[in-house]
């Protein structure tokens, strides 16, 4: 009977109080960190030491003959410069050691990487500003860590599809499923 | 206050609501459902550059002028080149999955030697060709001691194995028999014809193909299914008139004007019926057997006797007839699975009673292109030799076997007519060295496997497939670097020949090619890029009807077995050389292949004949082996014939092939032709039992 | 043992014997929960169904169960709304019927479906005009009221209703009753319906397409009339099956008979429209797209024997029956004309999902069969056992029967 | 009714097969699987790690289980020898004006709502409920039973163009879809309106393989466009017209048989050539 008054009592609500704040507080902080692992580029590719070199950014990132874009430089591209080392960076000894010698390709983790079901034009959405999007990658020395949802695979910028949804809406853009998707 | 029981769950309960005020519960919710989007084990694709590289490909017989589809310099994708007159952008069943094929199972992936029954280890190149080169050396001296079969009979790439051979002492290179074989045989030794005999099918207005499945299997298909193409414009009426006969309403037939139901072994005797009645109606030819071709077909070979040989009825046959002599350019277009120059040569010579040889929408001699090989056999001897009369020679011990057999790009194991007969041929050999790109039945059993390059990681030429009515030169560049240890097969025999001590006069097969470009006329570079070098111009000479021969060969063999044998090749299904691929087991009919029997088919008239019905399990019995099949019941095969399906039963290659059906080659007869002596197996008959 | 649990006053079999019982429910259990298995981690390949019948045994089940459930929003219409009182000695079997057909149907759903992970798009990106999204959101929605409705029942439970909070809260949830009881007729109907509808507005196959009222094809009432009027009698069926197994009676004759009676009058009103319809699809929709009423039948699977008895043996003949007093009122003749009158509707709801896809609309297609296997039999039959598991376990130890007291009173 | 009103579309691309010349060769079908990523039927998941519960997959003779996107029928005029005959009718998805899959998708995973009229199909929004299948009565939509498997290595072979559908989901033809995308982005880049495609800059694989020329794409609405003349000519007819289904996809045939296995017609009745 003593229990049961117990019960009935402030001492009912108190635990619940308890298990809900904890939970609360636990989960908000804990959660984003279990969710998503931080990695680092393959190689810390310094924009500003190639801008510093006067190369523009087209030189990398352009439209190919058919409308695609070419966002990442090939080796090849790179094999430009780099057939030997132009510098005492160590990044740069990295990439020519382990990539381009072995003619493997850089595997870059993008941070606004799309899945396969998504098709992006990078020509249609020419009017707009890079950072409207992309982080300001070109001003960095370092590129900023990569954060990797664990159960979906994706960046954590990812654009969702509300975000692109959203925007279509406001410009007037056509949201019909294909405009988007293959 | 101390933690009991019911504390505990109110504490969890409140843990529990907690919980849902965090983004942990929606968020995961959300991330399971974009999980399903990208699970790890589903592949992803490759990002990078898109372009298409022109080259050519061989899987089919004739060979396509592609366009490689590549992704980042990786190929995926082929279609069809449209600034190449063998293409026109068109493709063909197998060819379309050449980027699949490049990567497919049955690959060999490196040099392999046989170490006991079924066994293999791989092997490096130089242990490998140091093995061949003995066995050469002690092969040598003595016609006879080796053997080299090329499953490719329009490739640069034979002159450097007959040159090859010749410098050996040996005189046995072969090409695999068909339609080549037989015409070029027929053509040249029965009618005393010159250059390589073709048919002008774009320019013509009517055409009649007597067993020429062309807009399917037969001669340079893509470019047949495109002359049709320009002939039929979409929503208009037809510019030509396809008339299709033989036993069976194949996929030509479908389309065509007209079928004309001819029994298997009678394409002979049905043009020699029609060149009856065109002379009758005043057709003639200056041809210096005329008059003896005339008296042969007005006797042997009138309307009634030619009902009789195959089935065609008078009325029928006076109906082709006339539209044949209603069209401006007429032209017949004979060919047959199955050898023998009868075929060939009633057709050419109905073409040249029409008046139609060297015409415009006509046949055509054309010319060939100089040899760049000194000591390479000429077109004419190689055609001239036949294999499949060889092998079995070989097989009754009629003929001595070979010391080293070399195969290139051929399955004679598989597909050879009579084939349990041409393998044991063949596996009489002392030593079986097999350049396939492919784990087939023939690499399968040698003794040692010398891996080819897929076509689109080689340099390979294609010179006037048989059938193109004007001379065309093709040239095929890599696409892409080869991901295996294999090595072009010219390039192999140039490297052996130097370490035979041999002078060929070319260092790299790339360097024959830059010699037979230069030799043509034509511009490497824009050959390379997927041109057509194309000349008009024909060999002129006047021919003769072949009445000599065709007055032994025409009339159609003595049936051995009740039911007639229509062997039906259908490309999505493969070819003699390449099994069914990845991709195509989806586009084979359920009325074709069943799990993993295939399907014969029957008129109904026949099936009652034979007292079975659809889907009967049947056993067909020939001279020298057996099927087994499930029958199908389709009103468009004459009675008395069932039409069986080429490409099935391989035992070696992929699960896409491997004990899919019979191999129909096992049950067809090969016999030596009278007149010509060359090897036929047309109008084979079978005993069909219900199991 | 476990007498303490039993409700007041009632007798139950050992609880050894209720184990091996239980055990035996099990084995199915277990046999359908090794197929989900199978199929959640294979793909719903390693089922009999197919490109043509995309739709198969599963959804045919799920169709049956749902119009065969529906005696529990009709029967707590009948009792809360129109105030029939007597349905109290019937209401508690029927909303753990309901429950038990509509949460058996919700999981074999998620096996249905190719993409259980993504079941919640339904409510983030529903289309409205899919007669599925309906379906969808009626069908969870209404398996919520269904809970609400047999929460009280379970706090009843002679334990559990010593606790004061329960108590009340059951009591509380009594009292409004009527209030869920609408939601649920309003839910359920319309559900129903909308399953109807589903078949009704598919253009594209004559089989099922129907013309209708407003956004409603008539399947769409006829699916709502023929829910209730199989509903309340498999109720009557189901509790008869229990009498037969406990050996007790657990309701009196006489509701049964009004349940059969309610039944039997709207199965009247069912076949009159069902066969209006039949006839208006035969006669006037089937030519207009070229095609005639024997061109809708193929051999002895989907011959037209399945339509005549749908609609005479198991329509016209069981609604007359379950109408006539003389016939109701005699136990065997209700039980018959209640079986025959579930048959007919398992047959409709069968016809409606595989003969409408069956039958090939382009001319030069051929028909097709389709015969389920066994990874479709094992979670039906997973069901059926998940169903035979709650209803023991309620009828053991909640007090479902207010009249099993009295009615086994020695 | 529920499906009302078809949505009014100033493009509308279109198919248009010439039944009389399609051979039946198989060439549109082994290019669109390669197109869209359709993998090979393989019977067996070999690196599967519960082998035990894995179970052996369909053989591609069983046509109830294969994704042909688009599907060559044998037409026969069933008559007996010799007066048979044979064509060949290549369905791809019809794209329907009215389509009957759309309106019942209940997490709208397939629409018809861009500028061409292409009937849409999102395979990640896609819960795999197959009711789109059901409704259908050309048959063109498909499901994946299983994960697609490529032996190994296969995989590198896979075209850019389509992403790769996990099992338990329908998928079908989409005209090629993201050649449409990539010849707008074509247009962007070399100035031409890309809501005003030229003709040629989009076509699907199956119509660019076609050795024979059977089959005809463009925008219906566009005079200018073949394909607009074709369906509008004395040989044109669509399949089940009588639906109401108003598909995209129109037929060529010079052959009464043919054109009377098109739609169900009643013993009096006689096809006529379509009115526009």
């Amino acid at each position: 009977m003593e229990e049961k008054r117990a019960s009935k009592g402030s001492g009912g609500a108190i635990p619940f109080l308890i298990g809900f704040v904890l939970s609360a507080v636990f989960l908000w902080i804990i959660f984003p960190q279990v969710i998503y692992c931080q990695k680092d580029q393959p190689i810390r590719f310094s924009h500003t030491v190639h801008k510093e070199q006067g190369m523009e950014c087209s030189g990398c990132h352009f439209f190919r003959e058919d409308g695609s874009y070419a966002g990442l430089p090939s080796n090849e591209q790179c094999a430009e410069c780099h057939t030997d080392l132009m510098g005492q960076d160590p990044a740069e000894a990295k990439y020519v050691k382990e990539f381009l010698e072995k003619g493997r390709a850089v595997p870059w983790l993008i941070y606004q990487y799309q899945p396969d079901n998504v098709y992006f034009s990078h020509k249609a959405h020419d009017g707009f500003e890079c950072t409207d999007c992309h982080p300001n990658l070109g001003d960095s020395d370092t590129p900023p860590p990569h954060y990797r949802n664990v159960i979906t695979g994706y960046s954590k910028q990812t654009m969702k599809m509300w975000q692109c949804e959203r925007c279509h809406a406001e410009g007037g853009v056509s949201n019909a499923c294909y405009v988007c998707h293959k | 206050m101390g933690l009991n029981r019911r504390r505990f769950i109110t504490f969890a309960v409140g843990g529990a609501v907690g919980s849902l005020f965090t983004p942990v519960i929606w968020k995961l919710t959300d991330d399971v459902s974009i999980w399903t989007q990208n699970w790890g084990w589903i592949p992803r694709l490759k990002k990078g550059a898109d372009s298409a590289v022109p080259t050519v490909s061989k899987l089919c017989a004739s060979g396509c002028a592609v366009k490689v589809e590549t992704v980042g310099g990786a190929p995926y994708g082929t279609k069809g080149n449209k600034d190449n007159p063998l293409s026109g952008g068109g493709i063909c069943p197998l060819c379309a999955s050449g980027a699949q094929l490049m990567n497919s199972p049955a690959r060999v992936k490196g040099p392999m030697k046989k170490t006991g029954e079924g066994k293999y280890d791989p092997v490096s190149w130089d242990e490998a060709l140091e093995v061949l080169a003995a066995k050469l050396k002690s092969a040598a001296g003595g016609d006879g001691k080796a053997l080299f079969i090329s499953g490719d009979d329009s490739g640069t790439a034979n002159e450097v194995f007959s040159a090859f051979m010749a410098k050996l002492g040996q005189s046995g290179f072969y090409y695999m028999p068909g339609e080549a074989q037989a015409a070029g045989r027929a053509w040249r030794e029965t009618m005393n014809g010159s250059g390589q005999v073709g048919f002008d099918i774009e320019d013509s207005d009517c055409v009649l193909f007597i067993g020429a499945d062309a807009l399917d299997s037969w001669g340079p298909t893509v470019r047949n299914q495109k002359a049709f193409d320009a002939t039929h414009p979409l929503g208009a009426e037809a510019a030509a008139k396809y008339v299709y006969a033989g036993p069976v309403q194949t996929r030509t037939a479908a389309v065509c004007d007209k079928w004309v139901p001819v029994a298997p072994g009678g394409a002979a005797a049905f043009a020699l019926g029609l060149a009856a009645i065109l002379i009758k109606n005043g057709a003639s030819a200056s041809a210096a057997d005329f008059a003896e071709f005339k008296s042969l077909v007005l006797a042997k070979f009138t309307p009634g006797q030619v009902e009789k040989m195959t089935g065609v009825k008078a009325a029928v046959l006076a109906d082709v007839a006339k539209t044949l002599m209603e069209a401006q350019r007429p032209v017949v277009v004979p060919g047959a699975l199955g050898g023998g120059a009868a075929g060939f040569a009633a057709g050419a010579a109905l073409n040249v009673l029409l008046g139609r040889f060297n015409a415009k929408g006509g046949m055509v001699a054309l010319p060939q292109a100089p040899k760049v090989v000194s000591g390479a056999m000429g077109p004419a001897q190689a055609l001239g030799n036949d294999l499949a009369g060889y092998l079995a020679a070989v097989a009754a011990g009629k003929a001595k076997a070979p010391e080293v057999a070399m195969v290139y790009e051929a399955n004679p194991v598989y597909a050879l007519p009579q084939a349990e007969t041409m393998s044991a041929g063949l596996a009489k050999a002392g030593f079986v060295v097999s350049f396939s790109t492919y784990l087939d039945e023939t690499a399968a059993g040698a003794d040692l496997i010398l891996p080819a390059p897929h076509p689109y990681e080689r340099f390979d030429d294609l010179q006037t497939p048989y059938g193109l009515g004007r001379f065309t030169y093709c040239l095929g560049a890599p696409v892409a670097e080869p991901q295996l240890d294999v090595r072009s097969t010219p390039d192999v025999i140039l490297g052996l020949a130097a370490k035979l001590g041999q002078d060929l006069g070319f260092e790299t097969f790339e360097d024959v090619l830059k010699a037979k470009v230069e030799a043509i006329g034509g511009n490497w570079d824009e050959l390379a890029a997927g041109a057509a070098f194309t000349r008009s111009g024909q060999v002129s000479g006047g021919v003769s009807l072949g009445a000599a021969t065709l007055g032994q060969a025409a009339f159609p063999a003595k049936a051995t077995a009740p039911v007639a044998v229509a062997p039906v090749m259908r490309l999505n299904v493969g070819s003699g050389h390449v099994a069914t691929p990845p991709h195509n087991p989806t586009t084979i009919r359920d009325t074709e292949l069943k799990g993993s029997v295939m399907c014969v088919q029957v008129c109904k008239a026949t099936a009652k004949q034979l007292g079975v019905s659809e889907g009967s399990k049947v056993k067909l019995t020939g001279a020298g082996g057996e099927c087994k099949a499930l029958v199908h019941v389709f009103e468009g095969v004459m009675p008395g014939v069932v039409a069986v399906p080429l490409g099935f039963g391989h035992t070696a290659w992929d699960e896409f092939s491997k004990g899919k059906g019979d191999n129909v080659n096992k049950i067809l007869t090969a016999r030596i032709e009278p007149g010509s002596g060359l090897t036929t197996w047309a109008g084979s008959t079978v005993n069909v039992a219900k199991m | 043992m476990d007498s303490k649990l039993f409700p007041e006053g009632v007798q139950r079999c050992s609880l050894g014997k209720f184990m091996l019982w239980l055990g035996a429910v099990g084995v199915f259990l277990l046999w359908g929960i090794y197929a989900a298995f199978i199929i959640l981690y294979n793909g719903i390949g390693v089922t009999g169904l197919d490109n043509y019948f995309g739709f198969g045994l599963w959804i045919t089940f799920d169709l049956a169960v749902i119009a065969l459930g529906a005696g529990a929003f009709f029967t707590g219409f009948l009792k809360y709304i129109l105030k029939i009182d007597q349905l109290k000695n019937i209401v508690n079997l029927t909303v753990i019927i309901g429950f038990i057909c509509y949460s058996g149907a919700m999981l074999v759903l998620t096996l249905d479906i190719g993409q259980p992970g993504r079941a919640w798009f339904g409510y983030w990106h529903p289309n409205v005009h899919s007669m599925l999204t309906e379906v969808i959101f009626c069908i969870t929605c209404y398996c919520m009221v269904l809970i609400i409705e047999y929460l009280p029942l379970i706090f009843e439970q002679k334990q559990l209703n010593r606790i004061p909070f329960l108590r009340h809260l059951a009591h509380n949830m009594h009292v409004n009753m009527a209030l869920f009881v609408g939601v649920g007729t309003y839910l359920s109907t319309f559900h129903q319906g909308s399953l109807g509808g589903m078949y009704g507005v598919l253009i594209g196959r004559p089989y099922a397409f129907r013309e209708g009222f407003f956004i409603w094809p008539w399947t769409f009432f006829l699916f709502v009339l023929s829910a209730v009027a199989s509903g309340p009698v498999f109720a009557v069926l189901i509790c008869t099956l229990l009498e037969k197994v406990s050996g007790k009676k657990l309701v009196e004759y006489k509701v049964k008979s009004l349940m059969g009676k309610i039944a039997g009058s709207m199965l009247c009103l069912y076949m009159f429209f069902k066969l209006l319809d039949t006839w208006a699809w035969a006669t006037g929709y089937l030519p207009s797209v070229g095609l005639t009423f024997d061109e809708m039948f193929y051999g002895n699977i989907y011959g037209k024997w399945l339509m005549w008895s749908e609609l005479f043996l198991c329509g016209v003949i069981p609604a007359i029956m379950l109408i006539t007093p003389a016939i109701r009122n005699r136990p065997s003749l209700l039980y018959l004309a209640a079986i025959l009158d579930c048959c007919g509707i398992v047959i409709n709801r069968y016809v409606f999902t595989v003969q409408t896809i069956a039958l090939p609309v382009l001319p030069f297609d051929n028909w097709q069969t389709y015969v389920p296997n066994w990874a479709e039999w094992a979670p039906s039959f997973m069901i059926l056992a998940y169903g035979a598991l709650v209803l023991s376990l309620s009828y053991r130890y909640l007090p479902v029967f207010p009249q099993e007291h009295r009615l086994n009173a020695k | 009714m529920s499906h009302g009103h078809a949505k009014e579309f100033k493009v509308r691309w279109g198919m248009v097969v010439d039944v009389d010349k399609c051979t039946g060769c198989g060439a549109c079908m082994v290019a669109c699987q390669v197109e869209n990523n359709i993998s090979p039927m393989v019977r067996q998941d070999k690196e599967n790690y519960l082998p035990s519960m894995t179970f052996e997959r369909d053989d591609p003779s069983n046509k109830m289980r294969t994704l042909t996107w688009l599907m060559v029928y044998e037409l026969s005029n069933r008559k007996d020898y010799p007066d048979h005959e044979v064509a060949f009718l290549p369905r791809p998805c019809m794209q329907c004006g009215n389509p009957a899959c759309v309106p019942v998708c209940p997490v709208v995973a397939t629409d018809k709502n861009e500028e061409g009229g292409i009937v849409s199909q999102i395979y990640p929004r896609c819960i795999g409920c197959r009711y789109c299948m059901a409704a259908c009565p050309y048959h063109a939509r498909y499901f994946n039973w299983f994960d697609p498997i490529w032996p190994k290595g296969m995989d590198k072979a896979l075209s850019p163009r389509t992403s790769v559908r996990p099992r338990g989901v329908v998928e079908k033809c989409n005209f090629c879809h993201t050649r449409f995308l990539k010849a707008k982005e074509r247009a962007r880049q070399e100035g031409i309106d890309p809501n005003e495609l030229p003709e040629g800059y989009y076509t699907p694989a199956c119509v660019e393989v076609c050795p024979t020329g059977a089959i005809t794409f463009g925008d219906l609405n566009n005079p200018e466009h073949k394909v607009h003349q074709l369906a509008h000519g004395k040989y044109a007819f669509r399949l089940l017209e009588k639906l109401g289904l108003d598909p995209q996809v129109y037929y060529l045939t010079k052959r009464d048989w043919v054109r009377k296995q098109g739609d169900n017609y009643l013993a009096n009745e006689e096809p006529h050539a379509k009115k526009h």
